[in-house]
Order: C-alpha cells, then structure tokens, then sequence
C-alpha cells in the first residue's frame, strides 16, 4: 500500500489532497456528495474583517480548457463565519486552512488573528493575489516588499503557521517567494489565478460584469508547473500546488515540480467528487509510476 | 439530495426554431424533484462549466424528467448532437424550486417568456393535479419559436404573445396581464430578466413567485457565483440562485 | 460587403489576419495549401544575426488547449534569410512582416538594419520577449527601460515601422506598453507567450528539452484579450492582438477589445487552412453582429 | 502533395497487446504515397497538436490506406474509441519517405521495432514488387505485442526477437543481424531511437536508411518542431524530420 500522508507545518494532511479556497465554499454542499473526512484537509473561501458582497453578476465565463471568476471575496466576513462555519466544519476528521483576505494590512491582521485563535483552524492561507478586488489584494501580490511586510505581520498575529499564496501575475515569481520565505512565512501557495477577460460579441462588452476575472482550470497548469519548479529550486519551505489539477497524474505533476500538497479548484464544479475520485487514484496510479510514497514523488524532477 | 448521474437519452427531437427537448432516465427523477428545479449538464469534455437547464416534466414512475433547450451558444449547440441511447453527465436535482407545500393559491396565473416557459410546465402539472386552476400567459419571439403550446392548453385557458405578431397576440406578456385581472391570485414567473422586472411591477400586490436565471459556476452553492442582492433590510444581502433558488418571492430580491 | 482592408503603419492589409511569427516559417510549405495572397499579411520566422540551431528536441508539448514550444529561434540568419527566403514571398501580393530577435542590442540593431533595406519587408516586428532563449529576448521583454533602449535603437536604423512584440510574462503590461511607445514604437504586437512547462511522469524530467516552453493556444486567449483590453486605453499606437485565435469570433472579440490586425499562430499546425478559413468566415461573422468595417468593431468594447 | 480531409474509417481492429489497425479510405491513397511517409492526425477537438503516424499499407485503387498504432499517451487512448464509420481529420502524406527511386538494392534487410515495424511493411511489399530480395527482423517486448508477422512472411525470410523471451529469439534485434552477414546490401529501419543508434552502429558500412521519430508541430516542415542535426560537415546543421524526413541515411543525420 502507497502512503499517502503527508506533514507539513501546522498540517498533518493523510493525503496531499485538498480543495482549494473559493471552490468549496465552507465545505457544506460537497458534504452532500461524500465524507468530506476523506480529503486531506480543506482550505475554506476566503475571510475578511467585514461582510463582503462582493462584485455585480455575471461573476463567472467560460474558457477554453477553464473559467474566468470575479467573485471578489464575497464572504460573511470574519466573525460569522468563525461562529456559523467553522463548527460544521469541527465535525470531520480533517484540518481546516483559512483563506485570510484584506485590503489593508490592519485587515489582513485582524482578520488572521481572529481566525489563527480558533480551534478548528491549522493553518492560515495569506491570500495577498486576488485579482478581483480593487482595493488591496493584487498589489500585495507583485511588490515583493509590499508582500513581505503583510506577511511579516500576520506571522506576527498568528497563532497558526501561514502559508503565502502568490500571484501568477508577476514579471518574477522567484523574488516574490523568497521575499515571503523572509519574511516568515511557514509554507507557500501557489497559484491563484492568471488574470483575464472574455468579450460578449453581442454586447460588445466583458462577459463578467467587473471586466477583468481570474483564469483558473487546466489552462493554467504548465504556468503554475514552471512556477513552482522554479521556487522549488529557491526556498527551503514547502509548497502546496494549485491550478486546474483534474487527475491523479496532475498531483503527481505538481509533487514532481516541488508541492508537498496540492489544491482542486474549478473541477469540483465540473464533477463535485473531484477530490475524492483524485485521492482514490492515488495509491494506484503512484504504483504505476514505481512510487510507494509522497517524499520520493516531491521534488522528484529535480533529480 | 443532489446526485450526480450518467442518465440515458431516451428521447431527443426538435419541437421549435432552435428548441429541443430532451427526455433523460436514471435516478435522478426518483429523488422528489419539485417543480422550477433544474439538472445541471456537463455536455461533453470540451466544457469546462456545466449548464443549468429546468427540468420541464418528471414521470417518477417512468424514472424520467424532460428538459427543454434552447440553441444560445457553443454548448446548446453541442448538445443537438446527443443521440438517443447516449448517455449525459447530469448533477441534480439543483434548488429549491416552487415551495409546493406552501402554496395557498385557488387560481394560478403561469406566466413564461421564451425558454423560460419549460419549468412552467410541471408546475402547471402539479398545481392542476392539486385541483387548482390554471390560466397561462406564454411568450414567444415569433411563431416559429412556439412549443408546448398543447400541453398548456391540456392544463387550462392559455394565452400566446408573440413579438412580431406572427401568431397570438402582438406585443409582450405583460400586454395580457391587465385583462385577467381578478382572474388569479398568485402568479408564477419565468423568462429574461426584462420580463421578470415588467411581470413583478405590473402586479405588484400580488402574490408571486419569479424563477431567475444567472451564470453558474457550481450550481451547488459553493462558489458565490450566482448571487442575487436582497433588499437592504435583509442581514444576509444575497441569495444564491443555484441553492436558495431558482425560484424567489419578487420582495425577497432586488433584480 | 463587409470591408475588411485596414492601414496601418507600412501596412495596407486587405484583411486583418496574418499568420503569427515562427508558426508559419517563411511562408512556403503553407503555400501548398492556399495562394498566400489571400493572407492580411505574413508575418515570418523570426530573423538573429547568425544562423542559429536552437534547442535540443524534444521542442514541442500538448497542454489543455494548447501546446508548448521551445524552438529557441532557430533560424537561417538575416543574410540567408534575405537572399534565400524572401524572395519566394515576394511573390505574392501581400506585406510581409520580420520578426527581429537577438541577444544583444548590438544583434538587434544589426537584423533590423539588414532586413529593413529589404524590399519584399514591409514592417518589423521587434521580438523583445522570446521565452526560449537563454541571453537576451526576454529580459528585454519585462523590463520597460530595456525595452524602450533597444525600441529606440532599432527605430533609428530601421528603413520601416517597428511593431514592439511584448511578452505577457510582466506583472504590468501597460508599462511595457508605453515604455516603448515613448521610445518611438509604431505599434504593438502583442502577445508572445507566457512561460510554462510540463513534466513527463515516466522520466519525471520536463518534457521539453530546454525545460520551460512558451505556452501558446487557445487556453492563453483571455490573457491577451485582457492585456490588449487595458494596453489599448493607454497608448494611441495601433495593436496587433494574438494568442489563440481559432475562428473570425476569436479575430471579432481581439478588435473588439482594441487591436487593430490579427495573428494567428500554433492553430495552424491542427488546421493548415486556419488563416484561410478565418478570413474567408470574417465577413459572414461581421455581418451577423451587425458591423459592417474593421473600424466599427476596433475597440468597440471601449465605447 | 498534402491535403487535408476527412477521411472515413472503414475497418478497425485490436491486432496486438495495445496495438490497433485501422483502415482509412479517402483521396490521400491516390496521391503517390511513397514507403516511410506518414499522416497526420487530429483525433478530435479535445487536441491541440496532431499525431504522426506512419503509413502501413496503401491500396491505390480501393483509396485506402493502412495505420497501425500503439497505444501510448491520451490521443492514442481516444482513437482506439473511433468506430468503422466514423470519420477522421487527416493530413497527408507527410514527408518524403524512403527514396524508392534511387535505390541500388537487390538484397534488402528490414530491421523494425515495436511500433517501427508498420511502415517497413509497405516498404517490403514495394521492394518485393520490383522483384528485391527481403529479409525482415522484428522485435518486440513480449509475445503478446507480435502483430504483422505472417504479412512479412509473406515477403520474404522473418526473424522475431522478443525482449522478454517470450517467442523467437531472446533479446534484441541486434543479437540476430550478425548472423545475416553477407546475405543483403542495403538495411532500413524503423524503431525506438536506442535501437537506431545500435542498428546503425552495428551496420556500419552498409548502405542503411533509419526512420527517425520526434515530437513534432506542424508535421508540414514550417516550425522547426522536428529537427535532428547534422555533422558538422553539413551547412545547414539541421534536417526536418517531417519534411527532409522521416527517412535518413545514418551518415545524413547526428542521432
Ligand atoms: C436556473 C436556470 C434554469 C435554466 N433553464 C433553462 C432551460 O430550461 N432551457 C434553456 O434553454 N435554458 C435554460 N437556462 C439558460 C441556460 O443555462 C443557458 O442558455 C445555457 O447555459 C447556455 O449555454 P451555451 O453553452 O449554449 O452558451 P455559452 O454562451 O457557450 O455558455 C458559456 C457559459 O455561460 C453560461 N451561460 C450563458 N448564457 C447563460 C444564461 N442565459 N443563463 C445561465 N448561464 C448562461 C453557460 O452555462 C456556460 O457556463 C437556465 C438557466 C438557469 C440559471
Ligand atoms: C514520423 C513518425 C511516425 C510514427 N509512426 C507511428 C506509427 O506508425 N504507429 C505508432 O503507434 N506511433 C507512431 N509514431 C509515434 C506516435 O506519433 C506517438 O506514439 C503518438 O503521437 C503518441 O500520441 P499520444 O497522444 O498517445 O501520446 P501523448 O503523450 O498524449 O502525446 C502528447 C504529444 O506528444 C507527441 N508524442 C508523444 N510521444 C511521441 C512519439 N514517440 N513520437 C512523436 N510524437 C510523440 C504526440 O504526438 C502529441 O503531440 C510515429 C512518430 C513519428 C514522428
Ligand atoms: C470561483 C472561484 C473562487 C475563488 N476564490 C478564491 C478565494 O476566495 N481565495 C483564494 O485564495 N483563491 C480563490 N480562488 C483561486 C483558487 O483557490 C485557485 O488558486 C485557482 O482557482 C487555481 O486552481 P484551479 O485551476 O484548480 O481552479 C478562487 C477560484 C475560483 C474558480
Ligand atoms: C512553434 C512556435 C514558434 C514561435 N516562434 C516565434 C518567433 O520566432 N518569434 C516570435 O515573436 N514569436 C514566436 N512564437 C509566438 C507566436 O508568434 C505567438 O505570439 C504565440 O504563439 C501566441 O499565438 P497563438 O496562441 O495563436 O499561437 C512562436 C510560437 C510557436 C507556437
Ligand atoms: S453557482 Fe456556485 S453558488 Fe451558485
Ligand atoms: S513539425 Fe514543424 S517543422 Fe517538423
């Protein structure tokens, strides 16, 4: 039998699998379609200090081979969700990572350090890329020092590790992990999405209301490959993976290129067992290709 | 419960200008399905985003549910492929749907717009089943796009609006409306937007219920995708189409 | 009739479609599939001061909606390239385009020199954002003061106006963009493709021989669309928009966001006749959204 | 010259372990396909890049043309789901093939590997035809993926080596040439670049041609996908291998 667990700071995942913030809401409706125990752990939509609307509708258009999303943080905001979400959450055998968002430091403070004290939390995803928001957010994500200083704040707010989540946006991608691997920061998260748009030849106007979305989906996977094969090689902190994985391959492509764990996005919305039919296949498709555990697989490409 | 399923086309065929209608078997019609829910559909792989369509008839003894489609874009079109004896990626039943247990109508006042018509149908069905009556007010763009007219006339006195005025009356739904008046009670709504806004403010005082259409992601209620604002005084400030609705009272939200 | 001509800059395009530098050759091996008069313009493989090889093979991957390449500008050089290439397109009735590249601006200034006294060559596209290269190309590409330099410098020797490819490879676009504007760009081409990779899960080493390729395709589409979207508010200089365009939408939705002329590239290695069949669909597509010129439809997500 | 068509599927079978034959009709055959030359296949939208495979058989009068193909990655998997009848986006004749015209020989050896071994079958029937001698070794991994032995039977003298022992010789393909020292002028092979590289080595000397395989692009010889250098006698320093190709003689190419 493969062993597929997996310890990194903060996170004893018993498999690499989790799905990624923003696709899975607080875990409630996929609770419907399997145990939501089975996944390695779960990373919850994002949380800011206050209820967020978030931006007009359409939020979502399609792309070849992916989707385009400007949801823009809507969440009912740090409190709510640590008193109504998280206590649903306590009741499956899996760790929890708040998705922590904000358009000034002091958010991005408060918000970590509300949810780091709570019990159901292991870990804290920095969310300092989301492209859709006009306030914050993607600034973080391309100045290296803007980034280190948020990251070196909330580090020092938290009671749980924190793992950066870096933007694809950038001109070098390098620079901005080991400005947050200075700064403090346990593990990273990469990628959030590529930012993009579609026009409505009928409108004339971009299919999503805000104008610009984030392209996520298969899309974007050799982008984030090249990513975090390139980060690898430069930090000494893990990295959980993301962007349009779909198959057990695809996790052992990421693992191959440098993530210790990795995230399901937008194909829970394709097939809401992604995650789960993605962990059934692990064990037999790392024995296909000759591993018996994670650690041999991680980095693997760098041998 | 939500199910995701690989249900059999038993049935698919042209019944309007760019409208088929489909005829799915599996499980999935066994689980309760309440008029004004929808199945969402992953066409083939090539899409990355599943379509909701309502589900127009449900026979539970049969295992069956009916949807009606029309042409719009890249995926409607792929779907005119599918073949009867192929099979069809279904997750549903998705929403809430018409809240049948709570209805006080006596009279009901059906009133669909296009592809909007479909969910009408089995609620039509239901309501007439419950021994109430029904008057539906359909619309269309022109003859040529017309269909289920029959089966509405089967459920009680129907009313056809076509744009043109290539058959029925010329002009919009909401031009019938003012000559039923006294003639219902509630009112139950299904179409473009437009239509939804002119239908809930030509009856105000009514009692009513809109089903509304946006671009989905999950269809589940995870993705925050299809949300829809409430009024001010509600704490919540949304609903999501997918899982509280389809279907809302017009004073629940603000189109 | 629709009217697809468009002028721009030493260019009188019949139609807006070109095919796409380095996914066309010179022009010959196309020419067995269509009278290449029919095209908008050619636009050639990229031109260096010296022969060059390239990358080792494996050069090319399958992603989701889209592929991969590391040729690494292989290239006859601009002498041979002059003498042996261009006439054969001079042939036809249609401007051709040369994509200049090179290590050093010294390279640069020397290609563009040579192939501006060309008289089959019409323009010049300035390749400032080739992935594949190890030296030059894409540093050039991401930093605007390097970009501007070497825009500058081959503005001043070149006999024909310079279109500035940019790389979307930058965390900002619109600096790029008006970086070599300023320095005397005529237009813009844009864009080159964004840097991925993909692993092979036997060898578990990257496919491509170079490691990272240029990742091409319609999965890169909304990126473009984005750039060319945001670019097009900031400069007064006309735009050609690429990356993915498969069908007369696609070329619809690149003019609606704000480019002027289209290329069309790694689409025609699935269909040899993608530039004929788009051009020959153009009309009917124009007409069905109710435009009747190029001019109508040119930025018109912006009115 | 190349076209692109739709070709029709008139027969497709499983042959060996992963190896399937599938017979396609259309206006390709007609063109004066040579032995070595290949299609290139789009097997369906789900594809960015074509697939190259090489031309097993061609039969000018009935249009068709014969692939055998191993299935190795996604697009290989999904055209083993394509039914007779259907229909299949090809281009070609690729490349120039084996230079049918020039050749001297009177005593050919054939020398194919695993997937290598289809086009040397057209090629034998040719050699055959105009009266050559031919001698084939094939090799495989194991019994099970044997396919086309009694076809090259039918040419002429057949040694069949298995990886793994499991049918003829034990070993490689390589173990048997020494043993037909003298008994043919010229060799053409076609198989995985290791055993190339020990096929031409081993032959030094004989007049040889190697078909040689690369991830390619455009298949059509425009985006310099498929090169192969040359020695450095050689200006150009490159060949395309699906133009110049994909049939070298070793001195020709650095493998
Ligand atoms: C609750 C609900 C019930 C519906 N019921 C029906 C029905 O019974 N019959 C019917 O014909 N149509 C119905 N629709 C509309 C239907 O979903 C769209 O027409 C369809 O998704 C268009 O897909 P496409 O691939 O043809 O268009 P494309 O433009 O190619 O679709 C691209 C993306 O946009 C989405 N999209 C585009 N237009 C719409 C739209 N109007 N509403 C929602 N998503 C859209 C698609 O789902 C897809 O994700 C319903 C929509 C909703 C929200
Ligand atoms: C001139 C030539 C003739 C060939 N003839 C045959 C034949 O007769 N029968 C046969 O089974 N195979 C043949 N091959 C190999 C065949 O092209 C590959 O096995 C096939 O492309 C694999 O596709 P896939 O989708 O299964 O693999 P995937 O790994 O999914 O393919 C991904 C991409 O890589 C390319 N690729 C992967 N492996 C190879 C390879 N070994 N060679 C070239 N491209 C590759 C694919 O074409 C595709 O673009 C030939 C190759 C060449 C160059
Ligand atoms: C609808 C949607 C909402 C998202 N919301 C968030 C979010 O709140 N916080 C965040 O860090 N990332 C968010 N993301 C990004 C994903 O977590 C992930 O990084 C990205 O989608 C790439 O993975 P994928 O290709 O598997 O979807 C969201 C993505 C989607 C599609
Ligand atoms: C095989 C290949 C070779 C390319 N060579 C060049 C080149 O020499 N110079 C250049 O500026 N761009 C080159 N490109 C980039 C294309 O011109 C184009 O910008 C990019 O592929 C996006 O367009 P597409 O998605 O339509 O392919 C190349 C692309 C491919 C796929
Ligand atoms: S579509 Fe995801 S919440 Fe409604
Ligand atoms: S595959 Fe393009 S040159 Fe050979």
């Amino acid at each position: 039998m493969s062993n597929l667990s997996i310890n990194l700071p903060g996170l004893k995942l018993k498999n690499p699998v989790m799905p990624a913030s923003g696709c899975f809401g607080f875990g409630k409706e996929f609770s419907d379609f399997y145990d939501l125990s089975e996944l390695g752990g779960i990373i919850i939509k994002a949380a800011t200090g206050e209820q967020r609307y978030g931006n007009p509708t359409p939020r979502v258009a399609e792309t070849s081979s992916g989707m385009l999303n400007a949801i823009g943080l809507q969440n009912p905001g740090v409190d709510q969700i640590i008193t109504d979400e998280l206590p649903f959450l306590g009741e499956f055998d899996t760790p929890i990572i708040a998705n922590v968002a904000g358009s000034t430091v002091e958010e991005y403070i408060e918000v970590a350090r509300k949810i780091s004290r709570s019990e159901q939390i292991s870990a804290i995803e920095l969310n300092i890329s989301c492209p859709n928001v006009k306030e914050g957010g993607v600034q973080f994500g391309t100045e290296p020092d803007l980034a280190a200083e948020v990251t070196r704040q909330v580090k020092a707010v938290s009671d749980v590790p924190v793992y950066v989540k870096l933007s694809p946006n950038v001109s070098d991608i390098v620079s901005m992990a080991k400005a947050v691997e200075q700064a403090g920061a346990d593990g990273l998260s990469m990628i959030n999405t590529l930012t993009g748009m579609r026009l409505d030849l009928n409108s004339r106007k971009p299919i999503i209301a805000n104008g610009t979305g984030g392209l996520s989906g298969p899309a974007i996977k050799p982008v984030a490959i090249r990513m975090i094969y390139h980060v690898y090689q430069q930090v000494n902190i893990p990295i959980i993976g993301m962007g349009g994985i779909e198959t057990a391959e695809d996790v052992m492509e990421y693992l191959l290129a440098g993530a210790s764990a990795v995230a399901v996005g937008s194909v829970n919305f394709k097939n809401p067992f992604a995650c789960k039919d993605i962990i059934d296949a692990l064990p037999e498709t790392m024995n296909k290709y000759g591993f018996s555990s994670l650690e041999e697989i991680i980095g693997g490409a760098h041998r | 419960m939500m199910k995701r399923e690989w249900m059999d086309i038993l049935h698919h065929e042209k019944v309007a200008t760019d409208t088929y209608q489909m005829v799915l078997n599996g499980d999935i019609p066994g689980s309760g399905i309440r008029p004004g829910q929808f199945v969402h559909i992953l066409v083939d792989d090539n899409f990355f985003l599943r379509r909701p369509i309502s589900i127009a008839d449900v026979d539970e003894q049969a295992g069956t549910l009916t949807i009606l489609y029309k042409v719009l874009g890249k995926g409607t079109k792929s779907l005119t492929a599918k073949q009867q004896g192929d099979k069809l990626d279904v997750l549903g039943p998705g929403g809430n749907g018409f809240p049948m247990e709570e209805l006080k109508t006596k009279r009901a006042l059906l009133i669909g717009g296009g592809i909007g018509v479909p969910p009408l149908h089995y609620l039509g069905r239901q309501l007439v089943e419950q021994g109430i009556e029904v008057i539906s007010v359909l619309g269309f763009q022109s003859k040529e796009y017309i269909f289920f007219e029959k089966q509405f006339n089967e459920l009680g006195e129907v009313y056809v609006a076509t744009n043109d005025g290539s058959y029925g009356h010329h002009g919009f739904v909401t031009d019938i409306l003012p000559g039923l008046e006294g003639r219902f009670d509630t009112y139950f709504s299904c179409g473009p937007a437009v239509m939804l806004k002119a239908v809930s403010k030509e009856l105000t005082g009514y009692d009513g219920y809109l089903s509304i259409e946006e671009r989905m992601g999950c269809g589940v209620g995870a993705c925050f995708a299809c949300v829809v604002p409430t009024p001010e005084s509600d704490a919540k400030g949304y609903r999501k189409i997918c899982r509280d609705g389809p279907v809302f009272k017009p004073e629940e939200v603000v189109l």
